[in-house]
């Protein structure tokens, strides 16, 4: 059999989905967190796939693409723990649905 | 080195950033410079983008991935507005807080670095970079505050908007393995070559930008975290936000979805998406608006609606034809005039709650008593934002109505009417609250120098802008022109 | 130019008074009398040099705003149709002035508010540009809300905030209309619209047609969107009232006459029907629960329905006579209800109640105030020899041949109202003498003698010389009519 | 693309990649989670070098196992045993509900779009060096070329990112300190 | 406008100003002076009585002939309305009556309101009502005539209401006016079919259009029942005449001259007015002639059983109008004038008498009366001449107009005669009736002058009553001349003719020559009407006790007024309109409308303080809000614009 494109979008589509699907369940912000970098990770999947599948007029493209989503995926990641620790400073916890004071 | 020269406003700003900092550095005594400083750079972006319109030869650099055009100018002066008021506003509350204030001010220089380049960008990737770079330190800007609820809103900020940029970013991909190139004008190209057959790949791109971008936009189904950020937020963050992030958003939505997606079966589709999302934002954001007792997620919830009223803009746009300039000059509009209504809204909030120690809006019973003129500014900006004349906010109102009725979007303005009644009744009754409500304590609040400086910038720009609106027009719709050539 | 002066003259006046240090605030009614008499003066002026049938006269124009899209233009004028409403205005004005030299509370911001009302009324009757004559009928939002709801009584906050949302609501509707009308007939111009033939625009002209009339029914206005005006009368000031009734519902009646007929004759066509058929239901409705009513002020409010029904009859004739009647009726409504108001005010100073169940027998104690009740209630019964008379019978008479059908309801409506005004007087004036207001002052003060004698004098005069109205009325009327005759 | 090791290559990463980030949704340790998180990183880089893109698998492994990883497990180090727990809240019915939906779209429109493929089948990987084109100094050139404005963007960015965090984790106390 | 040489039209105009003059003077400030009001007042009527005599013998001269003097008033479009005079015999005829009757009233009235608080008001509201009536009788055109009809109805709102404190008076004034309003409907509604059908309002081009049949005979018939409708509010014709007796409220001399000698003969003056109209349109002229016919009758009964002196005299009004009207519908236009005329006089003379008796007795109440034949004689004869010209007794005024009538009834229609004939009968019984109640028998007291009413007019004792002063009985004298003679003078046609020459000739019908069994026959009735009173009521042959317990039905029918008063204030008025209709329009108004539009706003709130629970603060959620966003917005686009 070959493989072709699909196959790997279909791969990447579904650990997208799966990613959401954590970021959008886990009661930790930690575990948020680790949701969206499989979403990230889905997309530059996606991205190396297209630029390796000919499809592209230029592929490097889809190189640098993921190579800048890597770093902001890094510099996110950074920010957002520091936000954790800051809140477990404030609240004594991380776990995001107990940050419910702002509503009504 | 011409290229340098065309992102020269960005690079004054990201300078004085730097220089911010250093300059805590080296002298901490004479913190008391640092917002001067800061606005020295943001003087310099003015200056250097008027060099710019004096040249006028605007052009696309770095092949292509990024433009100055009148439509980035347009939006540079926006932003360099908007970071100069939001500085002065903020100075205040960055003394009292205490926390390292160069760091401060050098994020707010950072994000609106990035809002500038939002502005121009014309390709994917520097797209995407400039969204991070506006949005990031705003991440941080919201949990700046001590207090539970100011980090509470950062953290939420945060993992939601990560979660909207994953979504922008797999649109982007596949709009990128669909066109094979990440410039607008090679997807525009893709599209017109072998776009209608692939619809249905170029419908979900485009529903996964408009998520990305309507996040940025506040605009319903993507709105929930306003409120809670707004009202957690150390309130000039919150003011920069409301304006800052939602302006930029609009800007690059137009860009991309004009100059990228605007093929003709296309922009029906996403033309309809918009109006669609127009009228639901509208009406849930004045619904919800009306229980509100808390004045900052009050605004909030009308800065909902407020991006429902921008959106007819857009969605007037799609209608190929001369009249599309029309809708797009009607955004600016209502972008800059919103800006400043919305910031003078923020910034009497910032000087009213600061000394009453709330945002209770019941709490804010005869101000006009205690603050004539804090009351007085607020009850201008918020008339503006019903859009009732003789304010800013009835001209770009008017503006964008205008534009929907000659896309024959008159339901849509109708539901747009109707709303302005709904928003009229709890604008008005803040002002009444004001006014006519009796005053709880009769200590007259004092009114620091720069809120008042900032403040009457803000309220100045919505009354003169108000009874003579032309420049603005005029600046809108040479802004707007580029599409129409493009 | 005169225009101008003329419009502004209050707001100035007004200004003035803000301007006033506090110690001087009794002097508020004296710059507000002042400013008053000199519009009134010079509105006279213009109405002696005002030569019948030459059209729009007294233009003042100059271009406002320019945006490629559309222009919006600062130009007043008037006709034969606005400049008596002009004159009426600024009558009132002095009157409203007059009946407001007892007050206490705040004089300075009342009377300022009451000026800027004035300002923004001859603003509406003089404007010629469709968008500013939409600025002017929203000006006249703020001063009205305040005035209301500050210096009113019972619910007034309530009976403020309804207004204004009724007024806003229609105006939106009204506002849709204006933007497609100045879109298909690419002006704003009134003048110009006004003999321009538009077959099309983005919406059915039909709806056109009917936004703007549902804008100013709100206003005159007609059943079943008259809930606001019984409120807003019970509880404003008796000056509100004054110039509530006696000139803000005729901004509804004239604006019909000056656009929906004016504008699109084909449609005034079709509906004009059915304009008649309201106002006569408003009248007998009016009638109907005018007699359940039993505070005076309620009661008048709800004869106004009644009369101003009669107004939406003349114009749903559309001939010349009818129209003129219905522009007559205006005229003596005005003043008529105006006085009404001011005698129930001055009572009301008096005894303090307006129920009608607990006053009777004041011809005893205050025997000039009765007979200015008795002789304004025959006025509004439309005795002979009394402005009421002329409008209603010519109103008949050019009605009758049209639609008997509808007349003959307006006649049993007059009859009704001899009806209920007989019996009010005959439960207030007359009857056994009540001790409870044995100490009560009869009309004392000069400004309660020169306003009453003043509206008394002015009522006889229309009933009796009506010609100088109607050569002037006639002609601008005529111009309408033919254009929807053809 | 031909060749069985490539296919069975690409179905033991996707078993692998996908299973992980399965680990990820169901394990209640947080410190679990982390490390199948990890797991699902080196597929995915192991996807890019069956993608012929060495470098960025080298990016992937450094930064995302190495730095972001890495962090997290300080993070999650670092604050309590009682913050370890990594269990769902009550979204999670709707959370997935939401995913398969998404999932469901997603894969229509792939499968649905007829990708432009210039030449048909694909060349077979066998070593880095045999691959020319997509060398990592074609990716620096375009990097310092084309997208020298995300570049410069990025390392802003960063710097910025950088200030934050730190100004957040800062204790307070050290503040009072300085401000004296 | 044939104008006639001799008739000066300044002279006309005068006529109306100068009692208006008088109005003005007396309102404006004269009200702190009474006596000076009063004189100015009767100065006035006084100058208008004796230009009134002027135009008469003026237009005698013309032979009764028109003239017409109009002025534009004012024109919208195609309506152009005018003001004007037009003087014929017609209108010389009602000029005299109503300036001489008034001249006597008001000279009456400074002895009747002497120590009334109101004295100068009353002069000015009766200056103000004669120059309405003026008006109305000289108007030139329909919708003057409407103008000065209104301001007529006006006055007579004020006076009757004169004294307001007394709730039965100010109730009794709003119902004259509604009720007549009722009727003006009518004649507006006539106005209003006349313009859009004829085109003009002029009353000599409304003949004109009526006799050359320009107009379809439903428009004519309809402007003529619609006239008819106006002349029955205001000349109180069955079933509008209920207002009438309570008009009774108001001062005597206001009664004397207001509802009895002028403002109610104007709905008579109207319909002559008009009568080619009627002429041309048989059906309205039946009704006319019905409706008199069953007003003759109803007054008539009513009369027998009132115990009110005023009200009997106001009944028998009511009666007499029916009369005249009666006549104009079976074709008697100038008999209808020639008994309007005399019963002006005589019908005078009886209120103001009935004043002098209230003067000495403070009551109108019969049974407190009684002997004051003695006490009072010129009263007394006055009053009998009075009561005599009326029973229509040979030879006075009334024999003649009322003997003309029957004759023109017997030739028309019989059973029309018959009624007549019956209520002549009637008048002359309820007529002795009062005077044997009034004047004979012995003493009853009066009316004891009671503290509570501050404004009485009564001065003295009612207990020794006496005769009133000359400025009361001098009027009485000089109009029971007038009751006596001002028939003789019509004897011999010159007053048909002249009256005649009014309207076109065409429109007229030779009035049947004087018939000796009619004249006889109707002194008979008459005389047997004296007898039965004479006996009942004097004679006590038999006891009226007795008579209202042997028709014991019919009195109630007749002291409850045919019921009619409770069917319109009880069961119209007040219980389906008001208490009905109304209130249901009202709930209407504030439940339903006012209802729904605050039901708007309340349900606005109420749902914002619903959906904003949706806002739970929970992140997990927004974000699903968005992931769901994306997929709902992708499905719309899908649905509605499939691929």
């Amino acid at each position: 059999m070959t493989l072709t494109l699909e196959h790997f979008l279909t791969v990447g589509a579904l650990l997208f989905c799966l990613g959401l699907v954590i970021a959008l369940s886990k009661r930790n912000a930690v575990g948020m967190l680790m949701g969206i970098e499989l979403m990230l990770n889905a997309v530059n999947l996606t991205l190396i796939a297209f630029s390796r599948s000919g499809v592209s007029a230029e592929p490097i493209a889809g190189h640098a693409f993921v190579a800048f989503v890597i770093t902001v995926a890094a510099a996110e990641a950074a920010v957002a723990l520091a936000l954790a620790v800051a809140v477990y400073r404030n609240r004594q916890t991380v776990e995001v649905d107990q940050l419910d004071l702002l509503k009504l | 080195m011409s290229e340098l020269d065309i992102v020269g406003p960005q690079i004054a700003i990201l300078l004085a950033a730097g220089a911010v900092l250093v300059w805590d550095a080296l002298l901490p005594k004479q913190r008391a410079a640092l917002p001067w400083l800061a606005l020295a750079g943001v003087a310099g972006a003015a200056i250097w983008t008027t060099t710019w319109v004096v040249r006028g030869d605007f052009q696309t650099a770095f092949d292509g991935t990024f433009a100055l055009d009148q439509f980035a100018v347009f939006f540079q002066y926006v932003f360099a507005g908007i970071t100069a008021i939001v500085i002065i506003a903020s100075i205040d509350w960055v003394e009292r807080e205490g926390r390292r204030q160069s760091e401060y001010y050098a994020l707010v220089l950072t994000a609106s670095a990035g809002l500038m380049f939002l502005a121009g960008a014309r390709d994917l990737i520097t797209i995407f970079l400039a969204l991070e770079l506006s949005s990031i330190p705003q991440y941080i800007l919201a949990g700046w505050g001590k207090n539970q609820r100011s980090s509470e809103a950062g953290i939420k900020y945060l993992l939601l908007g990560a979660i909207a940029s994953a979504l922008l970013l797999y649109g982007m991909a596949l709009l990128y393995g669909f066109s094979g190139s990440t410039l607008l004008t090679g997807i525009a190209a893709a599209i017109g070559e072998n776009g209608a057959e692939n619809r249905s790949l170029l419908i979900v791109a485009t529903v996964l930008l408009i998520a990305g971008f309507g996040f940025k936009m506040a605009v319903v189904p993507f709105q929930m975290w306003v409120p809670d950020v707004y009202q957690g937020a150390p309130t000039p963050v919150a003011a920069f936000l409301s304006v800052g992030s939602k302006a930029a958003a609009f800007a690059v939505v137009m860009r991309l979805f004009f100059e990228g997606l605007g093929e003709e079966f296309l922009s029906n589709d996403w033309a309809m998406i918009f109006a669609v999302i127009a009228a639901v934002s509208m009406t849930l954001g004045n619904v919800l608006a009306i229980a509100q007792r808390d004045i900052k997620r009050m605004l909030g919830y009308s800065s909902i609606a407020q991006a429902g009223n921008f959106m007819i803009g857009l969605a007037a746009i799609s209608i190929a034809g001369e009249h599309f300039v029309l809708g797009a000059s009607g955004v600016l509009l209502f972008v800059a005039a919103y800006a400043f209504t919305n910031l003078g809204a923020f910034i009497a909030v910032i000087g009213i709650s600061q000394h009453i120690g709330s945002d209770r809006i019941a709490d804010y019973a005869g101000m006009w008593r205690r603050a004539p003129f804090l009351a007085l500014a607020l009850a201008f900006c918020l008339v503006s934002l019903a859009g009732i004349p003789p304010t800013a906010g009835f001209w770009a109102k008017l503006y964008v109505f205008n534009a929907g009725i000659r896309a024959d979007l008159v339901w849509l303005v109708i539901v747009a009417v109707l709303n302005s009644v709904v928003s009229a009744y709890y604008y008005l009754a803040v002002v009444r609250q004001m006014f006519l409500g009796e005053a709880r304590g009769e200590a007259r609040l004092p009114v620091s120098p720069t809120v008042g400086l900032a403040l009457g910038v803000a309220t100045l720009g919505v009354i003169v802008f108000g009874i003579v609106p032309t420049p603005l027009v005029e600046a809108a719709r040479e802004a707007a022109a580029i599409f129409a050539t493009g | 130019m005169q225009l101008t002066v003329l419009v502004f003259l209050p707001a100035a006046a007004g200004l003035l008074v803000l301007l006033l240090p506090a110690r001087h605030a009794r002097h508020a009614r004296w710059v507000a009398l002042l400013g008053s008499l000199a519009a009134l003066a010079l509105a006279l002026v213009l109405f002696f040099q005002f030569e019948n049938g030459g059209g729009f006269q007294f233009v003042d124009r100059a271009s406002w705003i320019d945006t490629g899209a559309f222009e919006i233009e600062y130009f007043l004028a008037v006709d034969g149709l606005s400049l008596p409403l002009v004159a009426l205005t600024a009558c009132l004005t002095v009157v409203a002035v007059l009946v407001s030299f007892s007050i206490e509370h705040r004089q300075r911001a009342y009377f300022a508010s009451l000026m800027v009302l004035a300002t923004a009324v001859l603003g509406v009757f003089t404007a010629m540009d469709f968008l500013l004559f939409f600025l002017f009928w929203e000006l006249e939002l703020f001063p009205m809300y305040l005035l209301i709801s500050i210096w009113g009584s019972g619910r007034r906050e309530y009976s403020a905030m309804k207004f204004v949302l009724y007024t806003v609501a229609g105006s939106a509707f009204m506002l849709v209309a204006i933007l497609a009308l100045a879109f298909s007939a690419g002006t704003f111009d009134m003048a110009v619209l006004g003999q321009s033939n538009i077959e099309s625009a983005v919406l059915p002209l039909r709806w056109v047609f009917l936004f703007l009339f549902l804008g100013f029914a709100v206003k005159l206005p007609i059943v079943p969107l008259h809930t606001w005006l019984p409120d807003a009368h019970s509880d404003a000031p008796t000056a509100v009232s004054v110039m509530l009734a006696g000139v803000l519902l005729k901004m509804g009646g004239y604006a019909i006459i000056r656009t929906c007929v004016t504008i699109l004759p084909a449609q005034a066509n079709d509906f004009g029907i059915w304009l008649t058929a309201i106002g006569a239901i408003s009248v007998l409705y009016g009638a109907f629960v005018t007699f359940r009513q039993t505070d005076l002020k309620r009661l008048i409010a709800y004869s106004s329905v009644s009369h101003m029904g009669l107004v939406l009859l003349g114009i749903g004739v559309l001939g010349t006579t009818a129209m003129v009647g219905a522009a007559y009726q205006m005229l003596a409504h005005g003043l008529i209800t105006g006085m009404l108001f001011v005698v129930v005010g001055i009572m009301y100073e008096r005894t303090h109640t307006r129920e009608i169940g607990r006053l009777g027998g004041l011809a005893r104690q205050m025997p000039l105030i009765a007979t200015a009740l008795v002789f304004a209630g025959f006025a509004s019964v439309g005795l002979p020899a009394l402005a009421g008379f002329i409008a209603e019978v010519t109103v008949f008479l050019g009605a009758f041949q049209k639609h008997e059908w509808a007349v003959l309801m307006a006649i049993f409506g007059v009859v009704l109202s001899a009806g209920y005004i007989l019996w009010t007087l005959q439960r207030v004036v007359f009857g056994p003498v009540r001790q409870e207001w044995d100490g009560v002052s009869d009309q004392r003060y000069w400004w309660e003698h020169a306003s009453v004698a003043g509206l008394a004098v002015l009522v006889i005069l229309l009933g009796v010389y009506p010609d100088f109205l109607m050569d002037m009325l006639d002609p601008a009327i005529g111009v309408v009519s033919a254009r929807v005759a053809t | 693309m031909e060749g069985a090791g490539v296919v069975i290559a690409f179905w033991a990463l996707a078993l692998v990649t996908l299973g992980a980030a399965g680990g990820v949704m169901v394990s209640r340790n947080l410190l679990h989670a982390v490390l199948f998180l990890i797991i699902a990183f080196v597929g995915v880089a192991g996807f890019f070098v069956l993608l012929s893109a060495e470098f960025i698998a080298m990016a992937q492994i450094i930064i995302y196992v190495g730095a972001i990883a890495v962090l997290m497990l300080f993070a999650i180090v670092l604050t309590p045993r009682t913050m370890r727990d990594n269990s769902e809240t009550a979204m999670v019915g709707p959370a997935i509900l939401l995913g398969v939906a998404l999932a469901a779209v997603f894969l229509f429109v792939i499968h649905d779009t007829g990708w432009g493929v210039r030449e048909p089948g694909w060349v077979a990987v066998t070593s880095v060096t045999s691959e020319p084109g997509l060398a990592a100094a074609d990716l620096g050139r375009a990097l310092l070329s084309t997208w020298v404005l995300p570049f410069e963007i990025a390392s802003v960015l960063l710097t910025a990112a950088l200030v934050g965090a730190i100004m957040l984790v800062r204790p307070d106390a050290e503040e009072s300190g300085d401000d004296a | 406008m044939s104008d006639v040489p001799g008739i000066n039209e300044a002279v006309l105009w005068a006529i109306i100003l100068c009692p208006l003059v008088a109005f003005g003077a007396i309102a404006v400030y004269l009200r702190k002076l009474p006596k000076i009001a009063g004189y100015t007042s009767i100065l006035a009527i006084g100058a208008s009585f004796a230009l009134a005599l002027v135009t008469l013998v003026d237009v005698l001269g013309a032979g009764g002939h028109v003239a017409t003097h109009t002025h534009e008033w004012f024109q919208a479009g195609p309506l152009e309305l005018n003001l004007g005079v037009r003087v014929d015999g017609l209108t010389a005829v009602m000029l005299v009556v109503v300036t001489s009757v008034a001249l006597l009233v008001q000279v009456y009235s400074q002895g009747y309101l002497e120590h009334d608080p109101g004295y100068g008001r009353y002069y000015a509201y009766m200056s103000l009502f004669i120059t309405a009536m003026l008006g109305l009788v000289l108007a030139d055109n329909l919708f003057m005539l409407f103008i000065f009809w209104e301001l007529v109805g006006l006055s007579s709102y004020l006076l009757i209401g004169f004294w307001f404190h007394k709730p039965s008076a100010a109730a009794a004034a709003k119902k004259a006016f509604i009720i007549t309003r009722i009727g003006d409907l009518g004649l507006l509604a006539a106005i209003l079919l006349i313009w859009t059908q004829g085109g003009t309002l002029a009353i000599d081009e409304i003949h004109e259009l009526a006799l050359t049949g320009a107009l379809s005979a439903t428009t004519l018939t309809l402007f003529g029942l619609g006239l008819f409708a106006g002349a029955a509010g205001k000349s109180a014709q069955f079933p509008l005449h209920v207002w009438l007796p309570d008009a009774m409220e108001g001062p005597t001399p206001v009664s004397a001259l207001i509802h009895a000698a002028t403002m109610v003969a104007a709905g008579v003056y109207l319909m002559a007015r008009f009568f080619p109209v009627l002429d041309a349109a048989p059906d309205a002229r039946e009704t006319v002639a019905w409706i008199g016919a069953a007003t003759v009758a109803v007054g008539a009964l009513l009369a027998l059983v009132q115990t009110d002196l005023k009200r009997v005299l106001a009944y028998s009004t009511i009666s007499q109008l029916g009369y005249m009207m009666l006549a104009l519908g079976v074709f008697g236009y100038a008999v209808a004038i020639f008994h309007l005329f005399t019963h002006a006089f005589f019908k005078a003379l009886l209120f103001l008498g009935s004043g002098s008796v209230n003067h000495a007795t403070n009551t109108f109440d019969m049974r407190r009366m009684g002997g004051l034949r003695t006490v009072m004689p010129i009263t007394f004869w006055t009053f009998v001449i009075g009561t005599l010209s009326l029973a229509g007794v040979f030879p006075l005024a009334g024999f003649w107009s009322k003997d003309e009538i029957l004759l023109e009834a017997w030739h028309q229609d019989r059973a029309l005669y018959a009624i007549a004939a019956v209520a002549s009968f009637l008048t002359a019984l309820y007529m002795f009736r009062a005077v044997f109640l009034t004047f004979f028998g012995e003493y009853k007291g009066g009316e004891p002058a009671g503290p509570g009413d501050e404004d009485v007019h009564f001065h003295g004792d009612p207990a020794r009553p006496h005769e009133s002063k000359w400025v009361t009985t001098a009027p009485l004298v000089v109009l029971s001349a007038g009751a006596i003679a001002a028939g003789w003078w019509a004897w011999g046609k010159q007053f048909h003719e002249f009256v005649e020459a009014a309207v076109p000739a065409e429109a007229l019908h030779h009035a049947p020559d004087f018939s000796y069994g009619i004249a006889i026959s109707s002194s008979l009735i008459a005389l047997a009407g004296i007898a039965t009173a004479w006996a009942i009521y004097h004679r006590r042959l038999v006891e009226a006790a007795q008579i209202h317990r042997t028709a014991y039905p019919l009195a109630v029918l007749l002291e409850r007024k045919f019921f009619l008063d409770d069917l319109y204030e009880r069961a119209i008025a007040t219980h389906a309109f008001q208490h009905g209709w109304n209130r249901l329009v009202q709930a209407f108004d504030t439940t339903a409308i006012d209802g729904a539009v605050n039901g708007m706003g309340r349900a606005g709130a109420h749902s914002s303080r619903v959906l904003r629970h949706v806002q739970t603060g929970q992140v997990q959620l927004y974000g699903a809000g968005i992931a769901a966003g994306v997929f709902v917005v992708a499905i719309i686009i899908f649905i509605t614009n499939p691929l």
